[in-house]
């Protein structure tokens, strides 16, 4: 048992970091460390440089792009870009489809496709959950009925993040009603967002900002070469997007990032006689979430690990970085409402640019517009892909036989 | 000791009810109201002025309605519950107060009439960007000039300063810029040259202001009070201020719960409403239990926020926002988590409470600050 | 609406308290103060005393020596004692069986019952839960069989407090097998103690205390005549008993007397180079602690209030007192661990006299004795009389309505 | 990274724990040696020799096993797990990481020997009253006398010290009562005159002793280490005791979770295993999650303890008791809450579990007092 980094590993750490701090701009990481969204061009600025270098699309079959990555590798790769407050590659691209695609995809959608969509010249999104059904894929109502060589597609999705920047969505939809199970008889179609038929209406969250949508597919006609896998299989493909979204799950990177950046505005933020950082009951409300946070990295090291063939993993332990990531995620966001003080209140769209908050005076208040707006949305990561209440259920059943 | 209402308390509660229930009961309604100038309704703050409730903090003999702590509870319950846009804290609990408490007859008489009818809407303006939460933390300078002061300085959060007509602004006019002593209110027509504002929107869609304060020459007959001495009753204000926070807190509180046990009751998941998991039951307990302890904490804040024991007072409205603070946050990051999806969009009653319920507990204090207070005032055992 | 207490509320406090501290031995309160269990002389001399002065039973009918109070009146009698650190009247005797027999009892019964209830001439225990039944009485296997004018009883009562001191036990037993509902034909019997067949097995505690028995009935023959009410109808007698055991469970004067003394001790705890006192991160436990309590007493406030026929009480709101009670009570307890610090290790029996305190040196740590034991103990406050757990399900159906 | 065992530590796990298992897996026994002196089974601590656990921290030259922190953490997880009564922690993991860090080359040769095969037991006699968790708070004193020195003082704490037949003491010989410097350790054989010892019980039915010294002459032999310049040395031993304690929590946490759960499927309310309740379901999830917590930290501290980076160790080593003490806290809490009544009593297994970790969160610095370390540290965020 040795528990540091090789010094293979380290050395990768450092030639990844110095690529990022050297090739990503940083003004775009200076804003996405004050808290504030990814806008669509910074999505594609970053994918783009990633994508030269070969860096976006690692977990990708080397054919088409991917590297040959240890899991320890992949882990220093994702946390590297979330403690440098680099934006990741699109997750629907680069996570989701482009594995799909890779794994059961033909030989043209693969040519067609997956360059691509490694590059962010088309621009997807997810077209899994429906009003009503929440997580549960089995009882989706989409359909998309064959009409000679077209699926005609109706139905409505939800929840469908940046909608309104996609140029394509992966559709689970029902091929065949008739089927036994309820699993069976769904598909995944490919679809051109541009298709007559699709509206995109936009869903406005706590904090304002327009991120998820509803789609609604009025009579869409999708060529049938857009399926992907076999017909009436989608689910094989649903189940093995899903299996691939864990890795980074606990966003150990992140919460890191935002930890640093609140030491940093502590010691800015007037208080008293001096500073926030002054006061040791702030601080150690942030040391405490630190500790959490360094026993939340090992727990995701030691699943790594598992996965790589080691040792003493709880199982399913994505389940645990699920909700302890969450937690932690959250309580930074508790941590900067209390930094802003009063200075929360004054509101201003999180999509503006920097520079035009009612809060952004020179004096240092900038960041405090993102702390109320960061708080409100960041709700959402307890509650997105599979509740923290889903997750006990989880663990419940899978790990304690409960 | 006795928690009845009397027959006028119990009035004045369904007439409030009455006209603050409906008015935003569509989010659709708040919305446009919040997004077009003043950014409440001018009509609804006109039945305001009908009921009289803008006239509650004052003494019949000046013309008011001679409520006090328990009758604004009243009616801030009743604005929390309804997500009411009106600058009812700003105008009158903050504003009408200071009017009361530091105003001479002469300004007594000329100032409530309209405070009472409507046509005066006050605001506070004395947060500063390096105070904090500290009241006696002011930097703005009002310098004594022949016949009157000139008034220099920033002040960063003005509730509803972006509609007042009337400001009403702290300055030092003696001290350094921490002290207790030395700081004056003035009321400042925000049209004299020199005030500028920055209204801005906030994030629980009510309205503030960022005021500046350049030059700005006053008459004598501006000073509110005494000379050098506002910051007791600028105190007692806040106290008064956190009391019905409390209590709109509490009305907040009291109607996402409602609104969370009826989402339990009504969503289906796996054929079965998910009221029915006992996780969740317990949940709503917990919400229930936070929503009680705070409730039983506005009461106590509406009995002490004006006692004459300052140490008292002071560890009885610190403890009461501390608790009321816990609460809020509980009960309204459940009330989201219980909901899913629906509960972080901005489509939904829910997320609009939480979003409330969190500027609240920025305001006047967050729970480090307060918690400072009771230990200074002694802990909280021998407090009433 | 007027929140202070009245005049007449105030005096009738101050009277209270000074025959409480005139009269009941100082060093007894002391021991009690200090978390030392209250021992078996210790309840005979308390409430010798208050029986004495007529304030033992005030909850009992006036002709049996009971006051008229108010519920506020109560309220004040309760908080009082526990402040005081004066052992409260036992329960068994007072608040359980003296009531059953003043309601259900006969001429006879009442003439001679409560007046030794009252001077605890009589030592009275409880025998209603039995193993594996927990607090569900309904499917009670104790049996009574009648023979002539005899009830034969055979079973196994546990978790019977203080049986070790008790000359009687009032016992729920089956006496009619094929009753059609299970909490029919259950009859309510006053036993004595003496009787043949009795045997007492005393269970260990966490804290190595002996508090609670296992009371085993092997053919223990009693009088009809100790039939307490109608015979197969002793589960009125049951209901009428719990539905009395409420106004001062969330002990908040208990809870006051607890912080007093954590107060005074962290003064004299060194730490560094004063005492724990200087430490405002224990400070503010502390002091956060008296916000939760003071809320409950206001929530207690409410409650009583509501009784007497007043305001806006939650309802039933005697589970929120349970639970937030039982939180605050065991808060106390973690307090008091962490002031020990290394000096809560030394363990002598909490039945042992002050003085003999392995921990019981001259500066001033004699307290730290009773601080783990009190922390082990204590635990039982949010399991006993109903689990926290099923208070939050009683709240979700009866307030709820989930 | 590895988070493998190598074969070695997997034989060294599997022998342990067919020796520690079984031992007081019946309560009964347990109890009865508890409380029949020396407090624990001396033919159990003749097997720990055999297995050559009692020489772990020494060097192979030095006769030892040539362990580090991973082999102790093995150890102590299955001490935790069985609820073993054997003075491990005392007379080895502290007594033999003194020895090894202090002592000259004739005192080990001496030592190393008789701690090893068990006729030796240390302890450490360190923690003073007023000391707190503080290391080097140290009032006792060793006065420099022809050819050796006088001890004067009282040691409160003293684990394992009733039966200890070798003691090492901390003492004075220079400096104020909290000086880093001016520190010296002491052999010192209880029997020496102006020893007294009175020995105790403790909450979890181990044992300890509170020493005093009154007068105690030893000669300059009975120095351990550098005259004066100890601390470093006992701040190091301090930290790898708190690595093992992690390892024993963890070891007692995973026994009483799997306790608690066992009991959850089989303990049966209105017919159903109370395990099929969703709020007991997550509370056991809560637990299982802050027992994975724990064992990531236990792990991050068997890395970190004996780390040359000081400020780096320091970080490490106290974020890691601070996660175990709350860790060991809820666990322990909530499998008594869930076991209801028989959680309670002394004569089932949990709450044995439970006591010990509970005295286990004050051993070696409770959570503000790491708290307040990891603050001078600067944190976790930089730490390895």
């Amino acid at each position: 048992m040795d528990l540091r980094y090789t010094a293979e590993e380290n050395t990768f750490r450092d030639e990844l970091r110095s690529f990022l701090l050297e090739n990503i701009p940083a003004d775009l990481r200076q804003r996405i460390s004050e808290g504030h969204h990814v806008g669509r061009e910074e999505y594609i600025t970053t994918q783009r440089i990633l994508n030269k270098a070969g860096l976006a699309t690692p977990n990708w079959p080397v054919e088409w792009g991917g590297k040959d990555w240890t899991p320890m590798q992949r882990f220093i790769y994702t946390e590297e870009l979330q403690a440098n407050s680099v934006p990741e590659a699109l997750a629907f691209n680069v996570a989701m489809v482009g594995p799909v695609i890779a794994a059961f995809g033909t030989p043209e959608q693969k040519a067609y496709y997956l360059p691509r969509a490694a590059n962010l010249d088309d621009w997807w999104c997810q077209g899994f959950s429906e009003p009503g059904a929440g997580s549960d894929l089995a009882n989706l109502k989409t359909r998309a009925v064959r009409e000679g060589d077209e699926y005609v597609i109706n139905g409505q999705k939800t929840w469908t993040t940046l909608a309104q920047y996609a140029t394509w969505c992966f559709v689970l939809a029902r091929t065949n009603p008739e089927a036994r199970k309820p699993q069976e008889g769904i598909s995944f179609i490919l679809v051109d967002m541009k298709s007559p038929g699709i509206t995109v209406r936009p869903i406005q969250l706590l904090d304002g900002g327009h991120e998820v949508n509803e789609v609604f597919f009025d009579d869409v006609r999708v060529p049938v070469a857009n399926l992907v896998g076999t017909e009436h299989r989608g689910w094989d493909c649903a189940k093995f997007l899903l299996s691939n979204e864990r890795s980074s799950i606990a966003r150990v990177g992140t919460s890191k990032a935002r930890l640093r950046k609140l030491r940093e505005l502590a010691k800015i933020v007037p208080a008293g006689a001096g500073s926030m950082w002054d006061d040791v009951g702030f601080r150690n409300k942030v040391n405490a979430v630190e500790i959490e946070l360094k026993a939340l990295e090992m727990t995701q090291l030691r699943v790594i690990a598992a996965e790589s063939g080691g040792g003493r993993a709880p199982n399913p332990a994505s389940s645990i970085l699920k909700i302890k990531g969450s937690e932690i995620q959250q309580a930074t966001t508790e941590l900067a409402l209390q930094l802003a003080g009063p200075h929360v209140l004054p509101f201003h769209s999180p999509e503006a640019e920097i520079g035009d908050g009612a809060n952004d005076l020179p004096d240092g208040f900038g960041w405090a517009d993102t702390a109320g707006p960061t708080y409100f949305n960041w709700r959402k990561i307890s509650i997105y892909g599979g509740s923290n209440e889903i997750q006990r259920n989880i663990i419940a059943k899978m790990v304690l036989g409960l | 000791m006795d928690f009845e209402f009397s027959d006028e308390q119990r009035m004045l509660r369904d007439s409030v009810e009455k006209l603050v229930s409906p008015a935003y009961d569509d989010l659709g309604v708040r919305t446009r109201t919040a997004a077009t100038d003043p950014g409440f309704s001018e009509t609804q703050w006109a039945k305001f002025a009908d009921l009289g409730l803008l006239g509650l903090p004052f003494s019949e003999e000046d013309g008011g309605f001679g409520g006090g702590t328990v009758e604004t509870m009243i009616v801030m319950e009743a604005i929390g519950k309804g997500l009411a846009l009106e600058p009812y804290l700003a105008a009158i609990v903050l504003g009408g107060n200071l009017v009361r408490l530091a105003a001479n007859a002469a300004q007594r008489e000329e100032l409530i009439p309209q405070i009472g009818d409507g046509s005066m809407r006050l605001a506070f303006a004395h947060t500063e960007r390096q105070a904090r939460y500290d009241l006696t933390d002011v930097a703005t300078t009002a310098r004594k000039t022949a016949g009157g002061y000139v008034l220099e300085g920033d002040k960063s959060i003005v509730l509803s300063g972006d509609s007042a007509n009337m400001l009403i602004v702290s300055a030092r006019t003696s001290g350094g810029r921490r002290d207790a002593d030395g700081i004056t209110l003035f009321l400042v027509d925000p049209k004299t040259a020199g005030v500028s504002r920055r209204g801005f929107p906030t994030q629980d869609a009510l309205r503030g202001a960022a005021v500046s304060l350049g030059s700005v020459e006053v008459p004598d007959s501006a000073v509110l009070g005494v000379v050098g001495g506002a910051s007791a009753i600028i105190e007692q204000v806040s106290d008064i201020a956190i009391a019905a926070l409390a209590a709109e807190a509490v009305g907040a509180m009291a109607a996402l719960h409602a609104l969370t046990v009826e989402y339990l009751k009504t969503r289906k998941q796996f054929g079965v409403p998910i009221g029915s998991f006992q996780a969740l039951q317990h949940r709503a307990v917990d919400m229930f239990t936070a929503l009680e302890q705070a409730r039983s904490m506005e009461l106590y804040a509406a009995m002490m926020a004006t006692a004459d024991d300052r140490q008292a007072r002071r560890a009885a409205v610190s403890g009461a926002k501390v608790q009321i603070n816990h609460s809020a946050r509980y009960v309204g990051q459940q009330a989201i988590q219980l909901h899913g999806g629906i509960g972080v969009t901005i489509e939904y009653r829910a997320g609009h409470y939480f979003r409330r319920l969190t500027m609240i507990e920025n305001l006047f204090g967050d729970v480090d600050y307060h918690m400072h207070l009771v230990d200074e005032a002694g802990g909280m055992l021998d407090a009433a």
